[in-house]
């Protein structure tokens, strides 16, 4: 256990900045983003970000390669970013479980080189949430959110941070930086603390009974999901949103002398994801939703070992247009049995 | 609040319609959800109209009046302009819907609302120009007005568009000293320099999640150009700074003229990206170069973009107005 | 390849076929000169203009785009031009909003007897655009190289 | 993929000259889908057309460029040579390098570079551009003619002529319209009536034409050579059948102080009515206005008297529904309200006449039996004042912009007339300018002067005061002599500005055909097609379209007829293929691509689509017609889904041009 | 030629609208007393002749009753032309064509007062 003061944090990430790329949750209209750290960075570690951590692996937009038309001969070119080590500062204990979730994905045979490639150059500096707020539920995936996890774990107790090293790479990080040891105390009275706020939520009770692998038959067919799925405006905000989210789609970019072959972000919300020449297995916004939520509920745990891909950040309870939302789901079809 | 359940549980009664679209409590004390209730018991017991109802239904109403039998619907006074305007360009079928003008005195913005207590909220009593939120660790009070959606703060009407089959309350007069165009005046005013810079800072929050867009009554179309890879401009992702741009840009000059400036757009934005100002710069612009002209008042008024005079002005108009240099 | 290191600018032009195009085509059996920077796009009528042109253009590297119509009173299908009128001042009205040169945007009227017209405007349409250099606010990096 | 064969042509020197054409045609050679390219003198001569046939049979080509002149110089010849080489005609694109590159550059290299880009740019919009057909419509071999005086009548007569039906309709009770009420004509001073009326019962007894007086049109809908027009029959209470045109029944009409109009209120007719003798058809009318059994069922006296017993005084108003292929406006004129122009004193004075009236007054059978009175007191002018320009030639505000064309002359005839008659008659003429082009029109002006001793004054009358006596003071200067001149006159005569009659705005409206600020039917082009409307299949004959004497009515009536026959003789009638299409699957239905359609090409329809769920859902889209549509595209950017595109110029094809331009 | 432009700014009177038709001139009520008419005030104007016209008494005869402006069928209002050059007279100083002075002499019985305090705006500064 390392200690400093509240208001060394700003020296703190600054040293960290210095050596490597450094993203922190920062203020910027009226959100909280994970924000290259800079001079006159307004850090604001007082929630957990609105935008989750998973683009620093998964990015939005992601180059693929390039097509260079000369004459009547195509060349391709291998135009992807090059990593360099980066940290991220203050990921909270959901974030660091979707990582689980996406590398199931990504890193099982064969292999997202893209992916792979952030994963190993990152370093992920976690922060217990001293303040969960009525949208979280990661206690109902089995995640403590006073014990964070990551490379380096962090807490924040009263005037001071305490940091605790959690793999090998996060010893080395904190050994760089040379820090006074200390806040062992200060850190179990924080988690007591989380864990009386913990027992309060109003989301606390909620559990996955009656949701993982295996259950598809008992719920595929539930007549509640032409009602919950009835005002869903099909965007695409929850995906984007949600740190689990890992559907993409690759596309190509006509510039006009080539092409750009790019990944992005697709969502399960649109009507054209999973549009093949034969037609739309999922026609309607019904088909879609339930996808969504079977996907996070159901089908993600019977393929890994029981592990649900939501991790009850909340993101989408705050960020839905219409108000829906995967505990609103949850309930519903619970209320059946 | 009970006069409205009282006209629905009426309107069921009397067989004028056989479902009604309105709010009801979500899963978080600021949280409405939008319903269709079926029966007259169930809209008696989980219908809600209060602070937090700021989604405007008339979008939903595109696919609800093309369903067979008769559908009631509660319009605030901004929400009946989309009505109309959705009435006017043929997507709503009227004669399936029974629409009732209820008052409205503005909306609060839950999410800015959630952003201001620290701590997890489980309950909020609206006492009017208060709200008394109950945290997890004690009470905290908010002046209502503070927290206001953006649309509501620059509320233009009080007053309802033509075509609501009954009123709910006494029908309200236009806001007299409407500040709604007082930013884009205010961008209009400084350097081109200025407002590009100030346009990236927000464009470039972009996730194009499409919020704004599908919650758009003026976005209807069945097929958006820019989901439909044969319009040539199909976008997933913003892949570069010109596409924030595009998308934006396009999106407000396709519902130029349309567009009933209802403010969902920005409401929904999860990403706080005020595009409420691109759209009420056409809202402006047309107001000043072409006669005011609000959409969904006048059912029989051509669209400006529909409609030309020969004395319009010269595109030309734009090197002289608006901005420094 | 001619080897010239000061900005030349690239700039399309959309002329409606009846009166601008023609025109544009006066100028050249008047051998009226303009520079090679303007190249034109024929189409049917100024309200064949779509504002996706447009932004395609600036998106492709485009450093100015011009449209040429009818005079209005004159269009061949009567009101064409009056549409595209207010179309265009509004997009034009829109992209200096978003803080976009205002100047490297713009509508004349041009009939196919004002060949010395279409040469003079588009002289000057070169010069302005010339002068503010570059666009760099409207493109699309992937399209550079 | 794309197979496409570039040709580059010198154009002699024109092109060659400035653009290093080999090396434009060794460039575009290497462009990904381009399997020929060849330059060559002239690619527009025969040699130049076989080397493009040649080389599309022989490589197979999927779509033609050609580096020539511009496109509205030889498009359409090379069209016509890819298709006798079996290439679909829209599959050919011209790259402009010369009117736009090479006449206008002097650096080679630049020239060069330009035309190997407009190439590129060719190239880029060609693998996009689809085979094309023309569409093709059937054509109802039957014309509509509405109005019946002179242009509708010629109009009529000439499509009739050529072996097709044709309708007239006419709202008054007799065609014949302005020209029956004339005198005389000029130059020829020949007499109106005896020209015009054979022409009336031509039209009357040609089995190829139908009549429809005291009729309107009511609605009209369809497109060129399939409109479809209501024919509003308003009730006369004459059945038209049975009547003989006797005339016993308005001569014991007890109803007597109706105003005739035909004599322009100078005289009175009865309740019954023919409007004139050669009235055709010749059936009595009956004006419900003044009729006292339809008024007040009390009187009947007509239909006691009338032998054929076609009097009918339950009769409604009825409608007929028929089918054309054209339709010809020909709704023609009146003169102007004077009302506003009080220095005239022509509310005053009944002394004070237009010259519409004077024709009534001097006319054989007018109120006064063709001896010239003046209506107050029935005496022999002996001073008349010709006032000219009355609301013609004025400030908007003050009256028509326009000349009314035929004053001058008309002026001139009646100044003649009462100068050849009444020889001891003072005629004096206010003039601004006398303008009188025209075959033998300046002689017979010259004769009103010199022959005649008619007096014309360059100037114009301020005022006319009315006397007691019934005599006029003419208040007039005379600019050339420098003087003011005060006449005491009998009569003043007004020339009237004309105007298009007030039902043209409605009539126009319903056929979708434009008109201009003064209310004149719009011509497709000025110059060019001066006798159609920019609508396909309205024609304009007569002065609807603009002011113009008799003469040129009949040689606008005849050549509208022509245009209208050679739409007739069409079986099917060829569109061009360029024009919008909808795709209904994108379609909103919104309507906001048929406000801006300048032709009424785009109608809704509500269709079924079967959803990806099985149902059907009814959806409202929009369907152009492809006959009617001209192709501007302005519905391809008021749609906002992108449903609506125009073929030949499709969005896709103008952003690869784009797309290849900035490169 | 300023004359001409500083004429015709102040009467707001576009001269080349004139069709020379002399219905002004025809209608005039004071035409008797005039040297230069209505029309001609428009064609001098037009022509810069605007000392020829200041010099005469015609311009002090117009009653300005106003009938060449109500009967111009193009709308050119020469009146205003000629208030446009009594105007100017009043703005030269020392081309007053009356002094103060002078009025009384001048004054008959008939003559109604309001023409007197009219008379003293338009000819005095």
């Amino acid at each position: 256990m390392y200690s400093i003061k509240k208001e060394a944090l700003g020296s703190l990430l600054a040293a960290i900045g210095a050596k490597r790329k450094l993203y922190v949750p920062a203020d910027n209209a009226g959100l909280i983003l994970f924000t290259p750290y800079a001079d006159g960075v307004s850090v604001n570690l007082s929630r957990n970000p609105d935008v989750s951590a998973k683009d620093f692996f998964f990015p939005q937009v992601e180059n693929i390669c390039r097509f260079k038309v000369c004459g009547k001969t195509v060349d391709v070119i291998d135009n992807r970013e090059k990593n360099e080590d980066f940290v991220v500062f203050g990921v909270r204990a959901c974030d660091v479980k979707s990582f689980e979730v996406l590398d199931n994905v990504f890193l099982s045979e064969p292999v997202d080189g893209y992916y792979k490639d952030r994963r190993d150059h990152s370093l992920i500096v976690t922060l217990a949430c001293s303040k969960p707020l009525e949208t979280c539920f990661c206690g109902t995936f089995g995640i403590d959110c006073a014990a964070p996890g990551g490379d380096v774990e962090a807490y924040a107790c009263g005037d001071s941070y305490a940091f605790r090293a959690i793999t090998e790479k996060g010893e080395a990080f904190l050994a760089e930086l040379s820090l006074e040891n200390g806040g062992d105390e200060a850190v179990e009275a924080c988690k007591a603390k989380i864990n009386e706020i913990k027992a309060k939520l109003p989301l606390s009770d909620l559990t996955t009974e009656g949701f993982g692998g295996g259950k598809t038959k008992d719920l595929f067919n539930n007549p509640k999901w032409a009602e919950l799925s009835a005002s869903c405006l099909g965007c695409g905000t929850c995906t984007f949103v949600c740190p689990t989210c890992q559907c993409y789609d690759i596309r190509d970019f006509d510039t006009g002398n080539g092409i750009q072959r790019y990944r992005c972000w697709d969502s399960c919300m649109y009507r054209d994801f999973t549009k093949m020449s034969a037609g739309q297995p999922r026609p309607s916004q019904l088909e879609r939703f339930r996808q969504r939520f079977m996907h996070k509920l159901v089908y993600y745990p019977e393929n890994n070992n029981g592990l649900f891909s939501c991790v009850g950040c909340g993101r989408c309870l705050r960020k839905c247009p219409q108000s829906l939302n995967i505990v609103k789901v949850m309930k519903a079809l619970r209320e059946d049995d | 609040m009970q006069e409205l359940i009282k006209k629905g549980k009426e309107l069921f009664a009397n067989g004028t319609v056989d479902r009604i679209i309105g709010w009801t409590r979500g899963e978080l004390p600021y949280d409405r959800e939008i319903r269709v209730f079926r029966c007259a018991e169930c809209f008696e017991k989980d219908f809600v109209y209060d602070a937090f109802c700021g989604a405007n239904l008339s979008k939903y109403l595109i696919e609800e009046s093309g369903k067979e039998g008769k559908i009631g619907v509660f319009l605030k006074p901004c929400d009946s302009y989309s009505f109309a305007q959705l009435i006017k360009e043929h997507r709503i079928k009227k004669e399936n819907v029974y629409a009732v003008a209820i008052e409205c005195y503005g909306k609060c913005d839950s999410r800015a609302l959630a952003d201001s207590v620290e701590d997890a909220i489980y309950w909020i009593t609206d006492n009017g120009p208060e709200l008394k939120i109950d945290t997890v660790s004690g009470a905290v009070v908010r002046n209502t007005y503070d927290y206001m959606l953006e649309k509501c703060a620059a509320c233009k009407t009080k007053k309802h568009a033509p075509g609501c089959d009954e009123t709910i309350g006494d029908e309200g007069e236009k806001v007299d000293d409407c500040t709604r165009f007082d930013i884009v005046a205010k961008l209009e005013a400084m350097t081109p320099e200025e407002r590009f810079a100030f346009w990236r800072g927000e464009l470039s929050r972009c996730i194009r999640c499409n919020a704004c867009r599908n919650v758009c009554p003026a976005c209807s179309c069945e097929h958006c150009v820019f989901d439909n890879p044969a319009s040539g401009i199909s976008q997933k992702a913003a892949a570069d700074s010109f596409e924030e741009n595009n998308f934006h840009i396009i999106r407000a000059f396709h519902v130029a003229g349309r567009c009933t400036d209802c403010g969902e757009c920005s409401r929904v934005c999860p990403q706080h990206i005020p595009l409420h100002l691109l759209n009420r710069k056409f809202i402006k612009d047309i107001n000043e170069l072409y006669g005011e002209y609000q959409a969904g008042e006048n059912p029989d008024e051509r669209a400006p973009l529909t409609n030309y005079t020969k004395a319009d002005c010269e595109p030309s108009v734009v090197y002289k107005r608006g901005g420094k240099n | 390849m001619s080897v010239n290191n000061e900005f030349r600018p690239k700039i399309v032009a959309f002329c409606c076929n009846w009166c601008s195009y023609a025109g544009a085509d006066l100028a050249g059996t008047n051998r009226l000169q303009y520079p090679a920077d303007v190249k034109i796009i024929r189409v049917p009528c100024s309200c064949r203009v779509n504002p996706m042109f447009i932004l395609r253009a600036f998106q492709r590297g485009a450093d100015g785009v011009i449209l040429c119509g009818c005079h209005p009173g004159d269009c061949h299908y009567t009101s064409g031009n009056y549409f595209a009128r207010r179309r265009m001042t509004l997009l034009f009205s829109m992209l200096d909003y978003l803080g976009i040169e205002k100047e490297r945007t713009r509508v004349e009227w041009v009939s196919a007897a004002e060949g010395a017209k279409f040469a003079a405007t588009m002289n000057d349409f070169v010069d302005t655009v010339t002068k503010l250099g570059p666009n760099r606010r409207l493109e699309d990096l992937r399209c550079k190289n | 993929m794309n197979r496409i064969g570039v040709f580059v042509c010198h154009c002699g020197t024109n092109i060659a000259a400035t653009v290093d054409v080999h090396r434009v045609a060794e460039t575009l050679g290497k462009e990904p889908s381009v399997v020929i390219a060849k330059d060559y003198q002239y690619m527009c001569s025969e040699a130049g057309q076989n080397m493009i046939k040649d080389a599309i049979r022989e490589y197979g080509l999927t779509g033609l460029v050609v580096c020539s002149c511009s496109p509205r110089m030889h498009e359409a010849t090379f069209r016509k040579a890819a298709a006798s080489a079996g290439l679909n005609p829209y599959l050919v694109e011209i790259a402009n390098i010369r009117e736009q590159d090479s006449w206008i550059h002097k650096d080679i290299e630049e020239a060069t570079e330009k035309a190997v880009i407009l190439g590129r740019t060719a190239i880029a919009k060609v693998q996009l551009n689809t085979p094309l057909t023309a569409g093709e419509s059937p054509v109802t071999k039957r014309a509509l003619v509405i109005g019946g005086g002179i242009a509708g009548i010629q109009t009529a007569l000439d499509i009739a002529e050529a072996g097709f039906e044709v309708d007239i309709v006419e709202k008054q009770p007799t065609i014949g319209g302005k020209m029956a009420q004339i005198d005389k004509t000029f130059p020829t001073l020949d007499c109106a009536a005896c020209i015009l009326t054979p022409k009336m019962v031509d039209c009357a007894q040609n089995d190829k034409i139908t009549i429809y007086s005291y009729s309107e049109v009511a609605a009209v809908s369809g497109f060129v050579g399939n409109f479809s027009v209501k024919i509003k029959r308003k009730a006369r209470f004459v059945d038209e059948t049975k009547c003989t045109g006797c005339g016993l029944c308005t001569e014991k009409c007890p109803q007597k102080k109706v105003p005739n109009e035909f004599n322009l209120g100078l005289d009175n007719r009865r309740a019954i009515y023919i409007p004139f003798a050669q009235a055709v058809p010749k059936v009595a009318t009956i004006d419900p206005d003044y009729c006292n059994m339809l008024k007040n069922g009390k009187c009947g006296v007509c239909a006691k008297v009338c032998g054929a017993q076609a009097i009918d005084y339950k009769a409604q108003d009825t409608y007929v529904e028929q089918q054309y292929g054209a339709i010809v406006v020909a709704t023609g004129f009146n003169p102007i309200n004077i009302d506003a122009y009080d220095e005239y004193a022509y509310s005053q004075s009944q002394n004070v006449v237009t010259s519409l009236e004077l024709e009534r007054l001097m006319n054989a059978a007018g109120p006064n039996g063709g001896t010239l009175l003046r209506p107050s007191d029935k005496k022999h002018p002996k001073t008349i004042v010709f006032v000219q320009c009355v609301g013609s030639r004025c400030d908007d505000s003050r009256g028509k912009g326009y000349c009314s064309k035929i004053c001058c002359m008309y002026t001139a005839k009646h100044a003649m007339l009462i100068r050849e008659k009444y020889p001891d008659t003072n005629v004096y003429v206010f003039y601004i300018d006398v303008r009188t082009p025209g075959k033998n029109f300046d002689e017979f002006y010259r004769r009103a002067v010199e022959q005649y001793n008619v007096h014309y004054v360059k100037g114009q009358v301020g005022k006319v005061v009315p006397k007691s006596d019934g005599n006029l003071i003419v208040y007039g200067s005379d600019l050339i002599e420098g003087k003011r001149l005060v006449i005491d006159a009998d009569m003043v005569v007004l020339a009237a500005a004309i105007e298009p009659d007030k039902s043209a705005r409605s009539i126009a409206t319903m056929l979708t055909a434009s008109m201009d600020t003064n209310d004149f039917f719009t011509e497709a082009h000025p110059k060019l097609r001066p006798v159609e409307s920019p609508t396909a299949g309205i024609f304009l004959s007569g002065v609807c379209q603009g002011p113009k004497d008799i003469p040129e009515t009949v040689a606008q009536a005849t050549a509208c007829a022509g245009k209208v026959i050679g739409l007739l003789v069409k079986d099917k009638l060829t569109c061009n293929p360029c024009v919008a299409h909808s795709d209904e699957l994108m379609c909103n239905g919104c309507s906001s691509c048929e406000k801006v359609c300048p032709y009424g090409a785009i109608t809704y329809e509500e269709k079924g689509f079967r959803q990806p769920d099985r149902t059907t859902k009814m959806r409202r889209v929009a369907i152009v017609n492809e006959a009617v549509c001209q192709g501007c595209g302005a519905c391809t950017v008021a749609c906002p889904s992108g449903a609506m595109d125009l073929k030949g110029f499709a969005n896709k094809q103008i952003m690869a041009e784009v797309d290849a331009i900035c490169l | 030629m300023a004359d001409k432009e500083q004429i015709i700014r102040i009467s707001g009177v576009n001269p080349l609208k004139c069709m020379k038709c002399g219905k002004c001139t025809a209608t005039c009520p004071n035409y008797d007393e005039m040297e230069y008419h209505p029309h001609q005030f428009v064609y001098m104007v037009e022509h810069g002749e605007i000392d020829k016209l200041m010099a005469s008494e015609s311009v002090y005869k117009c009653l300005t009753c106003f009938a060449c402006v109500e009967r111009c069928p193009r709308g050119v209002e020469p009146a205003k032309l000629i208030e446009a050059i009594r105007t100017e007279a009043v703005r030269r100083q020392g081309c007053n064509r009356l002094k103060a002075d002078d009025i009384p002499a001048r004054i008959d019985d008939d003559m109604p007062g309001q023409a007197l305090m009219m008379a003293t705006r338009k000819y005095t500064r």
